[in-house]
């Protein structure tokens, strides 16, 4: 069973890293909009500190938003899924290796750029490791989400739009508490309340959501 | 697993169809007196409040539709889990006719809330406060539910997807019922549900438990309502169904 | 009777799609060793029965089972014992061959085993993306999932379709050794001659 | 000619619109952003007018880039590019009827939305014209741009980054005319030099655009 | 000699895949009436020959033309000519056969006559969107285009895949059709025998 994660996993990041594009795309729309806001905007510090953790929150959710449609049309379109379906891996585990390569290809990247955007937008140094550790401890939920949403509709062919109803909804918390924390740290105080907040949904998403998931993945191929 | 046998009776679409035909007057007539004495009660009959004036009276509309919309989305969850294990194709039917009955509980929860919130706390909304936030979700939920099972053109595959999202979505209950006391937030905190030492005076707490009877009933008088009118869309081609019409007309 | 029910079962199946019946009461039961045929013309049903069957989809009505269990809730220890080959590839088109089947060897806990690919006359295009294969290459290479699983049951959707007549002898090759080592096998064909065989259950829809 | 033109052009909205995540997907975006900022950043309006114009455009530059990969690729997978290709058609204009189909998906919904991004955002109503013109004159470029890279992308498999290097900056002077434009719009400033020189660069784009994507998809599909 | 060059023309045409030379120093002609089976075992290179052929790819080495002219530069008045269905389907999945039939039409500036449909025995799957076909359906639905487009070269990338008896007799009366009409064709196939033909051209790869 870990045999099988571990060979999704990298199957998956294989995958990802031959089709650069699937990183470069979200990173370089990162860039993009980091170094395009501080212009946009006033270029006054005093403004941009108060904005950098808003956008980095959504620049997080939007690029785990990209792959969405992705995540599992291209294993079912390729047969792919079913063959994993019949397997004698439980779905559930491959599910969780495939979220994780799908968090591994959109967040890890986002995380290491966490400096640039602290750069352009006048962050504080001291607030990096916040920013990082909130991105690390709601981005899985993100994920998890995403991927419960990518699957409840994979059946579908007319009504894809649920999926954002679906997650986007649900992703109102995480960036709320996300850049509560980060604002917070900006203002020197404790981050505490909100990180803990993050991790426990983390906790929630990963331990129940790939059960969900590989449920619904079971009713969208039939 | 083996099943008892009266499992099996409750998924049985024409005796639930039955029973729930003999339930609605009783659920309806108690439901509208208890309603009526309670509003009679809670706008007249006590007091305005030393502090608030008049606009404490939400207290008798706010809390119960809130407390409503919980239990809907329960009731929903739950039946649709036994829909989805046990593949019974009533009890999908129960949590969809549940679904837009706590859409508009929630609704209401979150319309009076948010007025009440204007002279207490100053604002309609206030984004950053958890039980407003998790309720909201619940109000999504309840509509991504009913928009989920629109796109499929199969109901029997909707009805399996929209239970994993139904069944999902639980988690938000507990979250909303606890967060004031997780989080120190705006909202007040438990006030009646501690029973053993209830922190509100006799005088309003009659009222106060009259309403929330009279919302729970209410509800399931409107489940059972829309159940029946779910049952005949999914059964419209059976011959029990047909003849139950007959007889009703007849 | 003791083995009633232990192969592969089907139980007054029927599948609907759409408002259409495609066909009902399918009762049929697979012994170890046997081989069946299905056949019937252009959107009979043969794919959405050999899907039922593989437990990727339920029947409408009836019941399927292998040795006694449903085959859409197969208990651990049986999971895998059903091997699936149907009008898709199951390949990942940006991976070499060869990374195709270690990812199968992973997956299906056998060893990858090269000399599968010598079979198959695929061992020069082991190192080429499953993208650049021919379409007859392509399902080659996804039939060396069959023999990495090792499956009892094989469920084969018009396996011969694109393979050339030496691809065509593969399978019947492996088909045959499958049978003699107590496995059993559906076939959905359009040329159920490529398949004769003593014996063989035809299923006609 | 014409007939082919509108039947594609058809085609591909009555595609999207069975696909309705498509064209809901960029509108659930744009809703939530614009929610979604000024919960994030601080809600005193004088602030977030400054940042209006910025959300924007970084909205519609995501949300055409959204359907990037899947432009061509859909219709490169199931072969009915190669039968286009065969066909009787000028390749440029089956080009152009896709792109357009592209542009009435995407941005056409985002400029139905301005009003909501102005609320938010606590604009001036009179800006509202100014940003719909805008959008309306610089969005062309952009959906050719994303063609082209998409166009290119097809080809290079391996090289799918590339094609974001290559886009991606081209896009730089047309989000920096448009904010401009909507900035001077705010301030009641006169807003035609800005404006004339999208409208310049989108007689270019679509004048030259869709031979290139033309060529770019003939190497393509090889 | 006034028909020279006057039909699909391959001039030692020579295709190269990766480090490898699929073959080299092919020519032939094939002249209006005729038919040519491609054949060779997989990976041979018939799929790639067949692209080249449509002006879909160039040769690595050669030249191919259709009435004196490159394939992958007709003129205006010539494009359309040579129609190809490969292994790929070219229908829309969202849409339903009837609309991709529609869309076929207006591209190929013919009508949209719904007695095709009839004719492949689609008609109960007109308003079924092409996703939820059979996979013999799906290349029934394809073939469509070749009717109604009417190009006089006829390229065809083994069209028996995935047919039924009924379904291959189409495919056969309609070559026929085509043959007697004027047209020329070239087939790729693994069953020669299914296209036996007097005076037909085989090109072995
Ligand atoms: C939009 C704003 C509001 C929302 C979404 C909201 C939501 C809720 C919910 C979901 C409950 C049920 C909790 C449970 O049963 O566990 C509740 C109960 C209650 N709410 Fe609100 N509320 C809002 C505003 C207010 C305001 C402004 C007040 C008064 C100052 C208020 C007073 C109460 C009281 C007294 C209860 C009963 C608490 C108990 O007995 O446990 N709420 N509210
Ligand atoms: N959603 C749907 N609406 C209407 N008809 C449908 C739907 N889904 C499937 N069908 C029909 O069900 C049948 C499915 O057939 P299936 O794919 O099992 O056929 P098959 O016997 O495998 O055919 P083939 O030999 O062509 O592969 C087809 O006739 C198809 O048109
Ligand atoms: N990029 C590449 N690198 C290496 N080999 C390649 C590449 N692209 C194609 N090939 C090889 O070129 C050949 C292409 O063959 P083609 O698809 O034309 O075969 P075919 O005769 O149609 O076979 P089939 O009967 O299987 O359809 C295959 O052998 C394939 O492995
Ligand atoms: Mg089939
Ligand atoms: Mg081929």
């Amino acid at each position: 069973m870990k045999r099988a994660f571990f060979a999704i996993l990298q199957r998956d990041l294989q995958i990802a890293f031959r089709r650069v594009s699937e990183i470069a795309n979200p990173l370089l729309f990162f860039i993009i909009v980091a170094s395009l806001f501080p212009l946009a905007v006033s270029p006054d510090s005093e403004h941009l500190r108060g904005i950098g953790g808003g956008v980095l929150w959504v620049v997080a959710l939007l690029s785990s938003l990209l792959a969405l449609e992705g995540l599992f049309r291209a294993d079912a379109e390729d047969g792919s899924l079913e063959q994993l379906m019949l397997s004698p891996v439980p779905l559930g585990v491959a599910v969780l290796a495939k979220v994780t390569a799908h968090w591994l290809v959109t967040i890890v990247p986002l995380v290491l750029l966490t400096p640039v955007l602290a750069l352009s937008f006048a962050l504080p140094v001291g607030v990096l490791p916040v920013m990082a550790f909130a991105l690390l401890l709601a981005t899985p939920t993100l994920s998890v989400l995403v991927a419960l949403g990518a699957a409840l509709t994979l059946g579908l062919r007319r009504g894809g739009a649920i999926v954002g109803l679906l997650v986007l909804p649900l992703t109102a918390p995480l960036l709320i508490f996300g850049t509560r924390a980060i604002d917070l740290g900006v203002y020197g105080e404790s981050v505490a309340a909100p990180l803990y907040l993050l991790a426990a949904l983390a906790a929630l998403a990963v331990s129940l959501g790939p059960v969900a998931i590989a449920a619904a993945l079971r009713v969208g191929v039939e | 697993m083996k099943l008892p046998r009266w499992f099996h009776l409750f998924g049985s679409p024409p005796f639930v169809y039955r029973l729930a035909g003999a339930l609605i007057p009783w659920l309806g007539g108690i439901a509208c007196t208890l309603l009526i004495v309670g509003a009679y009660w809670s706008l007249v009959v006590v007091p305005p409040d030393a502090v608030q004036g008049e606009v404490y009276r939400i207290l008798y509309i706010h809390p119960q539709t809130a407390y409503v919309s919980m239990m809907a989305y329960v009731v929903m969850a739950v039946t649709a889990g036994i829909g989805y294990i046990w593949r019974i194709k009533l009890a999908h039917a129960v949590a969809v006719s549940a679904a837009p009955i706590g859409a508009s509980f929630t609704a209401c929860a979150l319309v009076s809330g948010s007025l009440w919130g204007r002279p207490t706390w100053g604002t309609y909304w206030e984004w950053g406060d958890p039980r407003i936030m998790f309720e909201t979700l619940l109000l999504f939920l309840f509509l991504s539910y009913l928009a989920l099972r629109a796109a499929f053109e199969d109901r029997d595959k909707a009805d399996r997807v929209s239970a994993i999202l139904a069944v999902v979505g639980v988690v938000n209950v507990p979250i909303i019922h606890y967060s004031v006391l997780w989080w120190n937030t705006l909202h007040q905190g438990p006030t009646i549900s501690k029973l053993d030492s209830p922190s509100m005076a006799t005088e309003f707490l009659i009222p106060f438990l009259i309403m929330m009877a009279g919302f729970t009933f209410c509800f399931y008088w409107l489940l059972l309502s829309r159940l029946r009118a779910e049952i005949v869309e999914r059964e419209r081609d059976t011959r029990w169904l047909q003849d139950a019409l007959q007889g009703g007309r007849a | 009777m003791t083995n009633e029910g232990r192969g592969l079962r089907a139980e007054d199946v029927a599948i609907w799609r759409g408002d259409r019946c495609l066909f009902e009461s399918l009762n049929f039961e697979l012994r170890p060793g046997q081989l069946a045929l299905l056949v019937g013309p252009n959107g009979a049903g043969k794919t959405s029965l050999l899907r039922v069957l593989a437990g990727l989809a339920s029947p409408t009505v009836g019941r399927v089972s292998w040795q006694g269990t449903a085959v859409d809730a197969l208990p651990p220890e049986l999971r895998g014992a059903i091997a699936y080959r149907g009008h898709l590839d199951g390949l990942k088109k940006d991976l070499t061959v060869a990374e195709n089947l270690h990812f199968f060897a992973a997956i299906w806990g056998g060893t990858a085993d090269l000399s599968l690919l010598v079979e198959l006359k695929l061992e020069a295009q082991a190192h080429t993306r499953a993208r650049h294969l021919s379409a007859g290459q392509r399902r080659r290479a996804a039939l060396v999932s069959l023999r990495v699983a090792a499956s009892p049951v094989w469920i084969l959707d018009e396996p011969m379709t694109n393979l050339d007549a030496e691809g065509r002898a593969i399978v019947m090759r492996w088909l045959t050794e499958h049978l003699a080592s107590g496995g059993c096998a559906i076939v959905a064909t359009h040329q159920p001659k490529d398949f004769e065989r003593p014996g063989a259950l035809v299923i006609e829809l």
